[in-house]
């Protein structure tokens, strides 16, 4: 059952990261969806990937983007 | 209640198609370079879902178990295994393509796609 | 003679499309020498579908003639369309996966 | 010695990581990248045909211990014929356009050192990653390993952009690589496709199961599997709707970097069309979908070559164009237009290095790239305009240069094939590209000299020239004795179908 409550939070997550203004926000919703991710491969037996998956996608990514965000403007014009 | 296989497939396929969304209609390069790490995702989810199998085990071979019973039961660990490279090889063009961006934004002070990416230079 | 004057209004048409440069003789020879090189060629190519079906390959040509006559000064809207911008880029390439994968799946099944 | 086919990719490998190591000496690293570039092609040579099994897992059949160990099920089954690890082959194909790939990145490894006075080891590093990741595609069996090194090879041709002193070099390598986050993650899935089809990455095996009936090769999701293959590879060779960003990207480079990245490009194509070919030979109307998106690609990048008014731009479009012609041979798929396609993308390699090195001169020289600006060049170097008229003669197919021999080859199995009509288009678009040429021979070199064309550096780095005259002698006796490389071709080739 919590496999499918997870698969939503990703992809809602996913689609509440691309509507943020905020960029600093869509950064940290990215990681939310890393993390999902992580524990989804978790639950499709897949243990070891979801060790790389947690590490990658749900720190070094909104790391890195939120390195950028912080160099550069942190929100967006109107889309 | 669909299995939790074809769930996985259809989100993996949901990023896809979000990521997708965000690369052509998003105009924020940084919104867009999010959108693509989704695509990265979806593709690696794919693959880890096909290799998914219903009350399966873990691909680690245990004490107590006979080969006959693992092989008809644990999930195929090949897809695993190339996810790991894939995933690294995403997280590495996410770095470059960002730190591009970086340069974008203090050469033109903008972050929009159709100002610093269109066609004014020709 | 209706279509000799289509095609020479074309020819002079060329150099107001040719706006954004500065207009030289070898400008309008290039763009010339190109309109030529599509229009020769997509006909010869369009022949190729004689191995499909012979009635079909005189009715697409003769439409194909018909089509690239009249929209003579062809090639300014294919440079416009074949720029550096990225949006464009996007578009031909999602619309080339839409087409591939389209025809693939629907066209092709047995 | 098959011990020595890991070599060709681990050598360049670790002598990139130890040129980013010394970055700080400028003579290390020039001594070191001349003698890594000169070995390397020693090594293709040396090397016997055969297969290389990475950690020494050969296919369960070839190990008799271990079969009979298994239960019958894996021992009779088609199980035991699958590779289980990566498997690198290395045939005559390989040998021919490993060598000459190797030719070429040395001489542009030769050109940069003698180009600038502090060699950037970063650079280096670049090119030589570069070169090892389309050897491995090259060499290697297995699809999945194809796309791991393609990524490397993207990510190395992004950094040969960026090492370019062009204005526009961040937006073109962005706009690149934001159209390959798209189609990297579509090869991705298409593979995907066929492994939960197959349950193999290996060709052999995937080849093996769709040949022996194990696999129904008319199910959508085998052929949903080729289109998103297909895709993929139009990304990565630059094909429409791609051939706009390839011929930017070329454009933007240095030009020895755009030399290096067009032989990158044709191998890239090479190793993937023959992976795509020998999968989906059973598939009927991948011949029909090649031949389309070539023809494309060849009469679009063509017009768009005429109507440029930038020499590197043109040039970068001509060699997008000339891919067609490989992907041409790919879709008639008989054995002689198979090997002249494999011949003209060796061709290709060698004769826009050429180009791509001889109109770097004149940049060099002028540091202008606007050809209604310059002129009368010839004046200054008239051995470097003529060694350029003879790279365009190649690339246009006057005999008796090498691009005359693989365009005939071309053009007669086009005819028996029953397909004039390519024949003409071909020989079309080859007038068409010596006119482009010629155009822009003129305008850089015979048109009047203007008077505010100031020439910054008259002399012309003795480097350059010598690479392009060893450039030129590989054109001239390609084109009078053919048979050093088709043969090895056509053997390889006879082994395909």
């Amino acid at each position: 059952m919590i496999e499918y409550v997870v698969m939503i939070v990703g992809v809602l997550g996913s689609i509440l990261a691309l509507v943020q203004r905020d960029l600093l926000k869509a950064a940290i919703l990215t990681g939310i969806t890393g993390g999902c991710i992580a524990f989804l491969f978790q639950i499709l037996l897949a243990p070891d990937v979801a060790l790389t998956q947690a590490i990658v996608g749900a720190a070094i990514v909104p790391v890195f983007l939120a390195i950028t965000i912080h160099k550069t403007k942190r929100v967006g014009e109107d889309d | 209640m669909i299995d939790t296989q074809l769930a996985a497939l259809l989100s993996s396929g949901s990023f896809i198609i979000i990521g997708l969304y965000a690369a052509v209609f998003i105009d924020n390069i940084i919104k867009k370079i999010i959108g693509l790490s989704f695509i990265e995702e979806g593709a690696n989810m794919f693959l880890i879902a096909l290799a998914y199998r219903t009350d399966g085990v873990v691909p680690i071979f245990l004490p107590g178990m006979t080969p006959e019973w693992f092989a008809s039961n644990s999930a195929y660990p090949l897809p695993h295994a190339l996810v790991l490279t894939s995933i690294v090889i995403g997280a590495s063009t996410l770095a470059v393509m960002l730190a591009i961006a970086m340069v974008l934004y203090r050469k033109h002070g903008s972050l929009s796609a159709s100002v610093i990416l269109g066609d004014k230079h020709e | 003679m209706d279509l000799y004057t289509m095609i020479c209004d074309s020819i002079r048409g060329f150099k107001s499309n040719i706006r954004k440069d500065p207009i030289t003789n070898q400008n309008v020879s290039s763009a010339m020498a190109a309109e030529l090189t599509i229009v020769s060629t997509v006909l010869t190519a369009a022949i190729m579908l004689r191995h499909l079906n012979v009635v079909l390959t005189i009715l697409i040509v003769l439409g194909l003639v018909l089509y690239l006559i009249t929209g003579m000064p062809l090639i300014s809207k294919f440079k416009r369309e074949q720029s550096d911008s990225l949006n464009k880029m996007m578009f031909y390439m999602i619309l080339t996966l839409g087409i591939l994968v389209t025809s693939i799946y629907w066209g092709f099944k047995p | 010695m098959n011990d020595l086919i890991p070599l060709m990719v681990i050598v360049p490998i670790i002598a990139a990581i130890l040129l980013n190591l010394f970055i700080k000496y400028n003579t290390t690293i020039k001594i070191l990248s001349f003698l890594v570039a000169i070995v390397l092609p020693i090594i293709p040579i040396l090397s016997n045909y055969g297969l290389h099994y990475f950690g020494g897992h050969a296919p369960l059949m070839d190990n008799g211990t271990l079969l009979n160990s298994l239960p019958s099920y894996i021992s009779d089954g088609p199980l035991s014929t699958f590779h289980i690890g990566i498997t690198y082959s290395f045939e005559s194909l390989q040998k021919i356009l490993i060598f000459f790939l190797f030719v070429v990145g040395f001489l542009c490894i030769f050109t940069t050192i003698g180009e600038r006075k502090r060699t950037p080891g970063s650079y280096m590093f670049l090119m030589l990653m570069g070169l090892a990741a389309v050897t491995a595609m090259l060499l290697s069996d297995d699809i999945f390993h194809m796309y791991i090194f393609f990524e490397i090879a993207v990510v190395a041709q992004v950094g040969i952009i960026l090492a370019s002193t062009d204005n526009q070099r961040y937006e073109i390598a962005m706009k690149y690589m934001i159209l390959g986050s798209i189609g990297g993650p579509i090869l991705l899935t298409g593979i995907g496709f066929l492994l939960g089809l197959v349950g193999s990455v290996n060709i052999t095996d995937i080849v093996y199961v769709v040949r022996n009936g194990l696999v129904n090769a008319n199910s959508p999701v085998f052929l949903f599997s080729f289109g998103l293959i297909f895709f993929g590879w139009l990304y990565s060779v630059g094909l429409p709707p791609f051939h706009t960003i390839k011929s930017a990207v070329y454009s933007k480079a240095v030009p020895s970097g755009s030399a290096l990245l067009q032989a990158l490009s044709v191998v890239i194509f090479i190793s993937l069309g023959i992976a795509i070919f020998r999968i989906y030979s059973s598939v009927p109307f991948i011949g029909v979908f090649i031949i389309f998106f070539s023809l494309c690609g060849m009469i679009l990048s063509l017009t768009m070559a005429i109507m440029e008014n930038d020499f590197k731009r043109m040039i970068g479009f001509l060699a997008v164009g000339e891919l067609g012609y490989i992907g041409l041979g790919f879709g008639l798929g008989t054995k002689l237009s198979l090997t002249a396609a494999l011949f003209q993308g060796l061709n290709e390699m060698i004769i826009t290095a050429t180009l791509f090195i001889g109109f770097g001169v004149v940049l060099y020289m002028t540091k202008t790239s606007d050809i209604t600006k310059l002129g009368g060049l010839i004046e200054k170097n008239p051995k470097i305009a003529i060694i350029v008229l003879l790279g365009g003669f190649a690339m246009a197919g006057v005999p008796p240069l090498n691009g005359f021999q693989s365009k005939l080859m071309l053009v007669q199995s086009a005819l028996s094939d029953n397909f004039p009509e390519l024949a003409v288009i071909m020989i079309l678009i080859s007038i068409v590209t010596f006119m482009t040429f010629i155009k822009a021979f003129h305008s850089v070199y015979l048109k009047p000299k203007p008077k505010n064309l100031v020439i910054e550096n008259s002399d012309v780095p003795r480097s350059s020239v010598l690479v392009m005259v060893v450039l030129i002698a590989i054109c001239i006796v390609l084109g009078v004795v053919p048979t050093l490389v088709t043969d090895g071709f056509s053997g390889f080739v006879g082994g395909l179908i």
